[in-house]
């Protein structure tokens, strides 16, 4: 894997160890990589909140060279689906938007999976509020 | 065909063998020495100190103990509504005053007979 | 059963009885017996099942209400009678209320065609094989009634593949039933039974001549009771409980009751078509042998003949058990094409050889020519 | 879309065959699976939000949960992770020990597939036999580490105390090798098991790179992709990664057995070793000020399940900043959409059952 065919995609790339950062066009890197590059398997796509933005981690496998490549990405609110490329992807991004309330454009399945439909808030997101009593498993319900 | 019939032999073969279950509340299934079961401490001499470790270690918040002025130990408190038998704070304990138990039938009618508290004083 | 009749007759007789009270209770009280004891029968097949079931698994089975799970079965009766029948809100409840109870009744009926002995058949038509047939792939629509009126989709699946197993295997049993009529040259079960017998017991058996309809008649057997491997109707792993998922209580036990019933009343048939009956398999019947020409051994044969087909019915309910304790379920598309494919073809060709053989072996002892 | 001439099915959660509390809403025409659409999340712990607010000593007992039928492979994982973060060495006894009980583990656990899965099909006394066996390593479990399913064994640096029962391991392993051919009799060959799994729910490699399917089920569709071989801690044991092309339900049958005598031959190997090795030496952390240096940490191992994967950021706290696991199933799960689609339902059943899903691995 050559880092210029990506930085001919997208000019804003840099590497930190051993991981590529990307600013925008995350759907161009990756189609680039899987098509060319025989990354086949998207291992899965972590996300983290930073605090004001959200980082995306993508990891990519090749199983012909045993190769990883890990891509990141910062986000708002909204990101680039990959679920085109990847069907793995429509799982990771549903957990994530589950999770961290991130809206996946070119996703159209997305929804509540682990937490009510109903449910305010997105609980792995560092604002969230964690002193919720709806699920408090406290001393005054084991009295009640 | 062949396999069929195989199978179906290997199967009757059972037939004559003993069965391994177990009438549960007469025979009680082998419990090795190790068990994870109710958890007991032991409050007094030679026994919890409030050192704090088991406390720091519980990942379910179970263990509760409460001081007197001097600083020991006067009563110790696990919550079994709360203890996922992880046994840590046995493992941890400095002073070896936490044992897990070979008792494991703790079903009961009322949450607070979950609350085990031990007390010292009568011991020593 | 003449024998008998005119037996109570002069006895009722004696007691200046009228005829017609005669008439009524000969049939009347032997067939409360037998339902009775159909019901003990069905309890115990239960148990039978549950605890060969066990042993073949290394397990136990039942074993803790009375002696041994004895009464195991009995308490899980009682429960079910003691509990609550609920209808599903949005089912047809005539309907739903009706299968139960359609079910049960051909079954009882069947029972009063079977020869248990020479003396012992309640309605001995010339025809009762035909009857036979009719009665038995009945319960398939109180089957479907009960599936489609649950307004369950498990159940309805669970009935579709019931009408569809049960018509496809349907058509091999009647071939294969056509070919030991042709054997026998009788279309009643005593008479079937008769046809067998020789002097060197169960060598006369048609299960000899016959091997291939024996297999095939079994196979169509386990269909047609829902046995595993042909348990779709009800696949546990699939269906929850098939076409009986919204049943309980007492409408859940006549199902249940006339499964096992069906069972037994099916091993019992399969006896009578290839394992001779109530025939001895020494050909001669053992009281008759151990206690001579007397008058005790001519009352016992009857209870020895009883005794040979109830046993030759249990074997055939072992290996029924042993199969489902060991075999995994055909796939829906397979089994109707086994049967439309493979077992219908091959009855016809058995219904052909044994024509030939029948021929060949003397056809005109029988008095066809 | 439902139509008047299709069903809407709903598979689930309460079903016999969902092994746990999956959901497939599924559309039917006749028994044909028009569309599938798994609903997951009715076990859903929130292990990772869970992990925020606990240290990482407090957060070890609870990861046996997320595979209970697997809970080794998850402990060494956060384990393996912590160690490489604070650069501790296991000693070689330490390696031998886990390789050895997560092979124990993965035994366990694809018994216990073997059973259900025949469960499924609808034959009943493979799941009593199976279990039976799983039995035997369950107890041993017990001896050793004091509880059936949350073993709790690792620790940081180390295993809680020294390995013992030796013995119990190799009677496991002369009964296994026997009752693995009687399995093989009543299963393998049986013509209405293989009309059932030849040649149903072909898992293509295409789709399953795409599905992100790993594990054994990877393996049954021809590719190799065995992360035991390049695991530093599975240095120095012999064992071939099962590969079977048949891609289909029967496959991933095969492949379990096969691997099931595979890692019987790991466990062996690890029994004469460790009775080489002497006495356990092991440097474990302190596990009250443990506190990962600020970075990024990543760990994968192949558990039964297909590979599992943490990743843990942290900040420099005693607690990890954001703690993610990668399991198996919850792909699995996500292939179901694409792999039942056109089957009959007695087939997806099987097809569902092949892939081995796990529940609370899924839902974590």
């Amino acid at each position: 894997m050559n880092i210029e065919d990506i930085k001919n995609i997208v000019s804003e790339c840099d590497i930190e160890d051993n991981k590529i950062c990307v600013k925008s066009r995350i759907y161009d890197v990756i189609k680039c990589l899987k098509n060319e590059y025989s990354f086949k398997i998207l291992k899965s796509i972590t996300a983290i909140d930073l605090g004001d933005e959200i980082e995306l981690l993508y990891k990519l496998f090749s199983v012909e060279d045993e190769e990883e490549a890990l891509l990141s990405i910062k986000v708002k609110a909204e990101a680039e689906s990959v679920v085109d490329l990847f069907d793995s992807a429509r799982a990771d991004e549903n957990e994530i938007y589950d999770m961290f309330g991130i809206q996946f454009i070119g996703n159209e399945d997305l929804k509540r999976l682990y937490m009510p439909e109903n449910w305010e808030g997105f609980p792995l997101r560092k604002d969230y509020i964690q002193d919720d009593t709806r699920l408090a498993w406290n001393d005054d319900c084991n009295n009640a | 065909m062949r396999a069929l019939l195989v199978g179906l032999l290997t199967v009757l073969k059972h037939l004559f063998v003993r069965p391994v279950t177990l009438e549960y509340p007469e025979k009680k299934r082998f419990q090795s020495d190790s068990f994870r079961g109710k958890p007991m401490v032991n409050v007094g001499v030679n026994g919890c100190v409030g050192c704090g470790v088991c406390k720091r270690v519980c990942p379910s918040n179970a263990v509760t103990y409460e001081k007197d002025e001097q600083g020991k130990v006067i009563s110790y408190t696990f919550d079994l509504n709360k203890c996922i038998f992880c046994g840590n704070c046995a493992y941890y304990c400095p002073h070896g005053a936490i044992k897990m138990t070979k008792e494991f039938e703790l079903g009961t009618q009322y949450k607070k007979e979950l609350k085990l508290t031990y007390k010292g004083g009568a011991d020593d | 059963m003449n024998y008998l009749y005119h037996m109570y007759m002069e006895f009722l007789s004696k007691y200046q009885l009228p005829e017609l009270f005669g008439n009524i209770t000969f049939y009347i009280i032997p067939f409360c017996i037998i339902a009775i004891a159909l019901l003990v029968v069905v309890l115990a097949l239960v148990l039978a099942e549950r605890k060969l079931l066990g042993w073949l698994t290394q397990r136990k089975g039942p074993n803790r209400v009375g002696f041994w799970g004895i009464l195991q079965t009995l308490a899980d009766a009682f429960k079910l009678l003691i509990k609550e029948n609920i209808t599903p809100s949005k089912s047809d409840k005539f309907l739903f209320n009706l299968a139960p109870i359609l079910v049960f009744v051909p079954v009882m009926t069947v029972l009063g065609i079977i020869p248990y002995s020479s003396e012992f058949t309640f309605v001995n038509t010339s025809t009762n094989v035909i009857l036979y047939l009719i009665l038995v792939a009945f319960p398939i629509l109180s089957i479907f009634l009960g599936g489609w009126a649950s307004n369950n989709k498990y159940s309805l699946i669970g009935a579709v593949r019931g009408i569809a197993q049960v018509l496809s295997y349907e058509v091999p049993i009647t071939f294969v039933v056509l070919s030991v009529v042709v054997l026998a040259n009788s279309m009643n079960l005593t008479g079937i039974t008769l046809a067998q017998y020789s002097r060197f017991g169960l060598l006369g058996w048609y299960f000899i001549p016959c091997v291939l309809g024996f297999v095939i008649m079994f196979i169509c057997m386990l269909a047609e009771l829902n046995r595993c491997p042909f348990d779709l109707p009800e696949a546990e792993s699939e269906l929850i409980c098939g076409y009986n998922t919204e049943y309980s209580g007492m409408r859940f036990a006549l199902f249940y009751l006339s499964e096992y019933a069906l069972l037994f009343v099916n091993s019992v048939f399969i006896s009578i078509m290839f394992l001779g009956g109530y025939l001895s398999p020494f050909g001669a019947y053992l009281s008759h042998l151990l206690l001579g020409d007397t008058y005790l051994a001519s009352v016992l044969v009857y209870f020895e003949q009883a005794f040979w087909l109830i046993l030759k019915a249990s074997i055939i309910i072992f290996v029924i058990i042993w199969i489902r304790a060991t075999l995994p379920r055909l796939a829906s598309f397979d089994l109707l094409k086994f049967s439309w494919a493979y077992l219908l073809p091959l009855s016809i060709f058995n219904l052909f050889i044994m024509v030939i053989y029948k021929y060949l072996t003397g056809g005109a002892l029988c008095g066809l020519s | 879309m439902t139509t008047a001439t299709t069903l809407k099915l709903n598979l689930g959660p309460q079903h016999p065959s969902t092994h746990g509390v999956l959901r497939l809403i599924l559309e039917l025409d006749g028994e044909k699976i028009l569309s599938c659409e798994p609903d997951i999340g009715y076990l859903h712990r929130g292990m990772e939000k869970m992990a925020e607010g606990l240290t990482y000593i407090q957060y070890l007992p609870t990861v046996d949960r997320i595979d209970y039928l697997a809970g080794c492979f998850y402990s060494e994982l956060l384990c393996r992770t912590v160690e490489q973060a604070l650069g501790a060495e296991l000693s070689e006894k330490v390696k031998i020990i886990r390789v050895t009980l997560l092979e124990l583990n993965r035994i366990a656990s694809h018994l216990l597939w073997v059973g259900a899965f025949l469960m499924d099909l609808g034959a009943l006394s493979p799941f009593f036999y199976a279990m039976r066996e799983r039995e035997m390593i369950l107890r041993y479990f017990e001896k050793l580490t004091g509880q059936r399913m949350m073993y709790n064994y690792f620790v940081f640096g180390g295993v809680r105390k020294d390995i013992d029962y030796l013995e119990d391991i190799e009677e496991i392993i002369n009964v296994l090798t026997k009752k693995i051919d009687d399995y093989e009799k009543i299963i393998t060959d049986n013509p209405i098991f293989t009309a059932r799994t030849i040649g149903k729910g072909i898992l293509e490699p295409e789709l399953a790179f795409n599905n992100s399917i790993t594990g054994v089920n990877l393996r049954a569709s021809g590719i190799n992709y065995d992360l035991r071989k390049t695991d530093r801690l599975y240095e120095g044991f012999e064992f071939e990664p099962v590969i079977l092309y048949e891609k289909d339900s029967w496959a991933r049958y095969k492949a379990r057995i096969l691997e099931l005598r595979e890692s019987l031959k790991i466990v062996e190997q690890g029994i004469s070793r460790l009775k080489a090795v002497g006495k356990l030496d092991q440097k474990l952390i302190n596990p009250l000020t443990i506190k990962l240096p600020e970075g990024e940490y990543y760990s994968e191992i192949e558990a039964p399940r297909g590979l599992a994967s943490i990743y843990i950021m942290s900040k420099g706290e005693d607690k990890p900043y954001r703690l993610k696991w990668r399991t198996g199933s919850y792909y699995a799960v996500n292939l179901l959409r694409r792999l039942l689609v056109g089957e009959y339902l007695n087939d997806a059943i099987a097809i569902a059952g092949s892939l081995d899903i796990i529940l609370p691995e899924v839902d974590k």
